[in-house]
């Protein structure tokens, strides 16, 4: 299987999680998007690196997605916390969509 | 050092700075303000004397800043300059001490007089600027300082009348940014040069020269209340009196027409405005403004409101100076920004004085004030004479001057708007001077203030005692040197036409 | 052989996007959740099969481990609140009514160009790639250490992890910033009645494991200089320690007090900011590390680095708690 | 001896380190926050003096990291355009941060300090950066931190705001990764000046374009992706709303304008026409937004919304006009800044005093308030382009641009933009010379912060005298030279 159809799989991903991240109300859901479209983005990062059978995987791509990982797991923490004192505020974890009044 | 560079900045910063620490002022320190507020003005005055005597003597004062990418701050005081400078500041002083006399007591006048003095800073700057954008930069100043004086008083009504005056000068602001840009964009300068700096541009422009042109003076027609862009400026008599004074005889409504001499002459220059066919036009839009200005100011009984419409009439004779396009109609122009500005002046005093001192702000209710206020009312009548045109009050100059200069340009229609403009004018002064000296006075006045023996305050009848006798002056002394009409003459020869 | 690699690949392809689609939609959270776990261990997967073991191993820990433990943890403390407010929120009501549909397909209509573009964008692509790992052997022996990602991440692009060290600090400090989380039930609750029932098995579980794990970790730590492995891996294994001490109710905040804990966090990048400036002033570059020392250095570096990670990562899980004395 | 000194030294990690050294001292002893913050922020504007010192002396600032030139190491870079961005960030930064040891108490103070000097940080180090990946990390920090700054105040609507913010960021960065990788698989370089160099009209690069771009308008909020801003920076607390609204957007405007110009600008097949036109869209829906708003900082939040149009404006304009569009906007950013982040920190005070901002009862407060009047309208005249003041220059020189390229449409949209805000900008004004009685029920602000308010709007002002100082200095190491390529 070429590393293409990995990089295509990463791009399906993304868009799949998109998707999620615009119709899905609920904040839960919307931070699971945004993780899954993170690794389809690390999935496309890494798989391109290896058009061509190089013998020798290319380690810059590997140290971003590292990085990548963790900015994520950081990102979700955080988006978690938020999402937790809203609906503790609102008893709800959606996002009102009224504007401030 | 070179201070002759440095005049024209500190005739600016004489009325800026203490207009800036006024503001931090505060309400009860009505000493301190009156000093701060005196010497500005008497050091503007000193100033500007010594620039006259220099100018008449051929120095140069000239400061040049650095403002934007080949374009600089440019202040310069030219004979014309010199002109408006001299009577901004002059009246400034007189309505300083009006306007100390005239809020006595009233609040947030720490806030009144720091925009006041801002005010006047943007008048000289406007009056100074050597190039464009300077002119450009001061002329949005003064809307911005006059905004906060038109709504002083806080009513609804004032409110809706600052609005109506920020509508009107933004979109003309807009304008004359346009114009002024477009212009840059095809020239690549912006300096006032006499007999303008357009002839090198070629005929392809021509369109485009003719919408710039109509760009900038309506920009500056907003100001100077050319029919149609005058609407704000009957609403803005709400004002406290020396504003309006201030208003119609120096600041906002002179800077647009100001401006307009300056684009004709010093931008595109008068021949070739000629040539592009676009000073025919504007005559006639100024006479048919004097016409309808006095027009309308026969029907109103609100006496600041005539007196507004007066003005729309009044300042449209400089447009018409400048727009005849003779060398005799331009000294007629400028040489009524002058004498408009002193006998408008002195006839708001009055008008502020009278309500005031009576509560009198119909003309209604005028009968026989004449006798309970005769020092008012000789200044009101002098100004009055001189609105209409009678020698020997200054106004008469302006028109005599005007209509030769008609005759000379062989554009007779003009003595007919005079004619007609003259007797409107008697129309609607004479049945007002009528009134208060040979009607009967009523039982009582709206609204007495009593002030003891004196007719009214010293603050509020020296200032307008002084304007009138300098706008009898200017015209019974018209033919000595540095009388504004001999002024006039040096700037036409010049700055306007080759002799 | 080729075909078997192939059709490994292509239902490995087709279980993650299945995985992730079924976690994106099912109705349930807790179910949603739990594919989405299942979803990173099918990911570590194909990063072992795209040759990235590293990858692999920081997804298993962080990725699926840490991130499942912290929505997990999350949904937990969302149903402890549906005894104080009044709405479902533990529960997401499917979306039936025919807006919701419209603007799901409409959006599905929608991302169809950005999903051609995007496929198209990678097609496009010459099908050689051009990368820089011949740079980076050229350079691997100067780098003080083997493994080429390991050296990437603390020698040529170090700079890129020491504000990734921040990434991590930054997230603790937010989160506390917005306060202790106050709900009727804590963090230690929630381990105990999830597995109330084997109670005494996660006991004896936390008992072997966690000694274990602090093994693995500090293997990783020490082989990611030629080997798989390095901080963020070993830091993410001792984080998962961590977690399982908290779930099991060992009162770990009692043995680090605010101002430790707040010491430990800030260790990785108080050390990384100095060696930094420290190699300003000695070497004259920003973290360069003369190639003789540069192994130890980074061994140093990466040690610590490694406890401030496992700690923060620990805090990030148990919220707002423990950072007032 | 000094002279050497400031030359050689490296002025530019200062602004790195320093903060973010500051930052853990802050966390650790929170008491002391409000002092290290203070002299952090003037040892930046310092620093940044000092940069500029250096980089007008001997030429743009190089600096290979670990001694790893690239494409192997990250590089760091100054030249006039970063010079630019970091004064901005850390003159606008110092005013708030005056503003803020007076704005929090001592418990938020301590929450304050830590998020805001790592956001500092992040900022110096993105304007920093040459490197594509390494700017996206300045990114998340940068995201991370103003969400949880915005989410400082805490109840219904920071939070809600925050969230959706958060929200925006992430998918923001994530668009943006998925450019970085699809430009490095592209060119093998994630070295902005590599990339200049090996960057072909090829599909990968527009697609890698479109990722970027739309992440980054995304984070700038450009219409049509400005619906999270408003509510964010409105419900913020003051000193925070003040710093998203001025700096923050800023740094993703900064990436894209970089990678415009060295990147895809040579090869850009249209995509300034579609910038315009988003930019012309934002000026004026956001203006009309701003004067239909009856709450103070909504109003303003929207204005921010509108003003970042103009930044857009540039755009189509840079292909014929090139270097002198792009000083109109840095200019503009500048300006903009500056009174931006003073009108936020008014409304601050006068919520403070008033404990409201509903613009139809403000008379009262505004009133009372003299010196926050005074800044917001001083504020207002530089937001409004009118003369004397920085967005006048701005916008002189964007509308010189238009007029001498004949792009009449963009003329228009210059000048109805600011007529929309004198309206909405007098709208605010207006309440300050109403017949108000006086407000019963007021707290006191103090003058610091009236002061902070003030003296930000001043420098809005002044900077219309200073464009032939600063002008040159943006140019610096040709930032913007036609050719986008740098050696």
């Amino acid at each position: 299987m070429s590393s293409f159809s990995f990089a295509l799989a990463g791009i399906g991903l993304f868009v799949l999680g998109l998707h999620a991240l615009i119709v899905h109300a609920h904040l839960l859901r919307k931070i699971l998007a945004i993780n899954i479209m993170g690794s389809g983005v690390s999935l496309v990062l890494v798989a391109l690196a290896r058009r061509g059978g190089d013998a020798l995987p290319d380690a810059v791509p590997h140290a971003m997605v590292i990085t990548g990982i963790v900015v994520a797991v950081s990102a979700t923490a955080l988006a978690l916390v938020l999402m937790l004192k809203l609906a503790a505020e609102t008893g709800s974890a959606t996002l009102p969509d009224d504007s401030p009044e | 050092m070179n201070w002759d560079a440095w005049i024209p900045l500190l005739v600016v910063a004489s009325s800026l700075l203490p207009g800036l620490v006024i503001f931090t002022l505060a309400e009860e320190r009505i000493r301190l303000r009156t000093g701060l507020n005196l010497f500005g003005a008497l050091t503007k005055l000193a100033l500007v004397g010594w620039m006259f005597w220099g100018v008449y003597n051929g120095h140069h004062f000239e400061t040049r800043l650095p403002l934007l990418p080949n374009l600089e701050l440019v202040l310069r005081a030219g004979p014309l300059a010199l002109l408006f400078v001299s009577l901004s500041t002059v009246l400034w002083l007189v309505t300083t001490i009006y306007a100390i006399g005239y809020l006595e007591g009233s609040p947030h006048r720490s806030r009144f007089f720091g925009f006041f003095s801002l005010c006047v800073t943007a008048t000289v700057g406007v009056a100074l600027s050597g190039n464009m954008i300077t002119f450009l930069i001061f002329y949005e100043f003064l809307t911005l300082a006059t905004y906060p004086l038109l709504v002083h008083r806080g009513t609804e009504e004032a409110r809706r009348a600052g609005h109506t005056y920020l509508v009107y000068t933004m979109i003309g602001g807009a304008l004359l940014l346009l114009g002024t840009a477009w212009l840059y964009s095809l020239t690549g300068t912006l300096e006032f040069t006499p007999r303008g700096f357009l002839s090198g541009l070629g005929e392809e422009h021509r369109h485009a020269l003719i919408i710039i042109f109509v760009l900038m003076i309506a920009g500056l027609g907003v100001k100077a209340a050319l029919v149609p862009l005058h609407g704000w400026l009957p609403l803005a008599m709400v004002a406290p009196a020396p504003v309006s004074a201030l208003l119609h005889a120096v600041a906002v409504v002179k800077a647009g027409a100001f401006g307009i001499v300056r684009v004709v002459y010093d931008v595109f220059g008068v021949d070739f405005a000629t040539g592009l066919g676009v000073m025919e036009p504007l005559a006639w839009l100024a006479g048919f403004t004097i016409i309808y200005g006095s027009l309308r100011a026969l029907f109103q009984d609100d006496l600041k409101r005539r007196l507004a419409f007066s003005t729309i009439s009044q300042v449209s004779y400089i447009v018409l100076g400048v727009a005849i396009a003779g060398p005799i109609a331009t000294i007629g122009g400028v040489v009524h920004l002058v004498h408009q500005g002193l006998m408008k002046i002195t006839l708001f005093f009055c008008a502020g004085n009278l309500a005031e001192t009576l509560g009198i702000h119909k003309v209604s209710e005028m009968n026989g004030v004449g006798r309970r206020m005769p020092w008012t009312m000789a200044a009101f009548t002098i100004g009055a004479f001189g609105m209409i045109g009678a020698p020997p009050v200054a106004g008469f100059i302006s028109k005599w001057y005007l209509g030769m200069g008609a005759l000379e340009a062989g554009q007779s229609w003009v003595l007919l708007v005079l004619a007609g403009s003259s007797l409107l004018n008697a129309a609607y002064f004479l049945p007002i001077l009528h009134a208060a000296w040979f009607r009967k006075s009523p039982e009582s006045w709206p609204h007495e203030h009593d002030f003891g023996r004196k007719e009214t305050a010293w603050a509020l009848l020296l200032p307008p005692l002084i304007t009138a006798a300098l706008a009898l002056a200017a015209g019974l002394l018209a033919t000595l040197p540095f009388s504004p009409l001999e002024w006039a003459k040096l700037i036409s020869v010049r700055e306007f036409y080759r002799p | 052989m080729t075909l078997l690699a192939w059709g490994f690949d292509g239902l490995l392809l087709l279980g993650l996007l299945g995985l992730a689609w079924k976690a994106l939609n099912s109705t349930d959270l807790f179910s949603a959740i739990a594919l989405f776990i299942a979803f990173g261990l099918l990911m570590a997967l194909v990063w072992v099969r795209l040759e990235a073991p590293d990858i692999a191993l920081a997804e298993a820990a962080i990725g699926a481990g840490l991130s499942g433990a912290l929505l997990l943890a999350a949904l937990a403390r969302l149903r402890g609140m549906e005894g104080n407010v009044t709405s479902n929120t533990g529960v997401e009501e499917a979306p039936n009514n025919i807006d919701a549909r419209l603007v799901q397909w409409l959006s599905a209509i929608l991302l169809l160009p950005v999903l051609f573009g995007l496929v198209y964008g990678v097609l496009s692509l010459p099908g050689n790639a051009v990368g820089l790992s011949a740079e980076i052997n050229a350079n691997l022996a100067a780098s003080g250490v083997s493994n080429p990602v390991t050296a990437v991440l603390l020698n040529f692009r170090a700079y890129d992890t020491l504000l990734e060290v921040f990434v991590l600090l930054l997230a603790l400090i937010a989160i506390w910033s917005m306060g202790s989380i106050q709900f009727n039930r804590s963090i230690e609750t929630i381990g105990k009645t999830s597995l109330e029932t084997t109670s005494s098995v996660l006991d004896t579980l936390v008992y072997l494991l966690v000694p274990v794990l602090m093994m693995v970790a500090a293997y990783l730590l020490w082989v990611g200089a030629h080997a798989p492995g390095g901080a963020f891996q070993a830091g993410s294994v001792l984080a998962a320690a961590c977690v399982l001490l908290l779930l099991a109710g060992w009162p770990l905040h009692r043995l680090l007090t605010a101002m430790r804990l707040r010491l430990l966090a800030v260790a990785g990048p108080v050390v990384f900011v100095s060696m930094a400036a420290y190699s300003l002033i000695a070497e004259g570059a920003l973290l360069q590390f003369p190639p003789e020392h540069a192994g130890t250095l980074i061994l140093l570096l990466e040690t610590v680095a490694a406890l401030s990670i496992a700690v923060t990562l620990a805090a990030l899980f148990s919220g707002g708690q423990g950072q007032h004395e | 001896m000094l002279q050497a000194v400031i030359a050689d030294s490296h002025w530019a990690i200062i602004l790195i380190l320093l903060p973010l050294a500051a930052a853990v001292l802050c966390f650790l002893y929170a008491r002391a926050a409000n002092i290290i913050g203070v002299m952090t922020l003037s040892a930046l504007v310092l620093s940044v003096a000092a940069l500029g010192w250096q980089i007008r002396e001997t030429g743009v600032y190089h600096h290979a990291i670990g001694g790893w030139e690239a494409p192997l190491g990250i590089g760091l870079y100054a030249d006039g355009l970063s010079l630019l961005m970091l004064t901005i960030t850390a003159v606008a930064g110092l005013g708030i941060s005056i503003y803020a040891t007076s704005y929090f108490k001592q418990q938020d103070a301590a929450r304050f300090w830590p998020l805001w000097l790592l956001l500092l940080a992040s900022l110096n180090a993105l304007y920093l950066s040459a490197d594509i990946f390494n700017l996206y990390i300045t990114l998340e920090l940068v995201g991370l931190a103003a969400v949880a700054l915005a989410a400082l105040t805490g109840g219904r609507d920071a939070l809600a705001g925050a969230m959706r913010y958060l929200l925006a960021t992430l998918l923001g960065s994530l668009a943006y990764l998925l450019g970085v990788a699809l430009l490095y698989h592209g060119f093998g370089s994630v070295d902005i000046a590599i990339l200049a160099t090996q960057a072909e009209p090829v599909p990968v690069l527009w697609v890698a374009f479109g990722l970027m771009g739309a992440g980054l308008a995304l984070k700038m909020a450009l219409v049509p992706l400005h619906f999270w801003l408003p509510a964010t920076h409105a419900s913020a607390a003051a000193p925070v709303s003040a710093l998203l609204s001025a700096l923050v957007i800023k740094g993703a405007f900064y990436i894209l304008l970089r990678l415009w110009l060295e990147i895809f600008a040579p090869h850009s097949g249209g995509a300034e026409t579609l910038l315009g036109l988003l930019g012309s869209a934002a000026v004026i829906w956001g203006s009309l937004q701003a004067l239909r708003q009856t709450r103070l900082k909504l109003l303003i939040a929207y204005s921010t919304v509108a003003q970042l149009g103009y930044l857009f404006i540039a755009f189509p304009l840079s292909t014929m006009a090139g270097a002198a569009v792009w000083s109109a906007a840095g200019y503009l950013a500048l300006s903009h800044a500056l009174a931006k982040a003073a009108m936020f920190l008014a409304a601050g005070n006068l919520m403070r005093f008033g404990g409201h901002d509903r613009i139809a009862d403000l008379d009262r407060v505004v009133q009372r308030l003299p010196l926050t009047a005074g800044a917001f309208a001083l504020a207002g005249v530089s937001i409004i382009g009118l003369p004397p003041s920085g967005g006048f220059v701005g916008k002189w020189l964007l509308l010189e641009a238009a007029l001498t390229q004949g792009r009449w449409e963009l003329v228009v949209v210059i000048i109805l933009g600011s007529l929309l805000a004198a309206a909405y900008v007098f709208k605010v004004l207006g309440r300050a010379f109403t017949q108000a009685p006086v407000c019963q029920k007021a707290r006191a602000v103090p003058a610091r912060m009236e002061w902070a308010a003030l003296l930000l709007a001043c420098g809005a002002i002044l900077l219309g005298f200073l464009a032939p100082f600063i002008l040159p200095l943006m140019d610096i190491g040709d930032p913007f030279s036609a050719s986008g390529v740098q050696p």
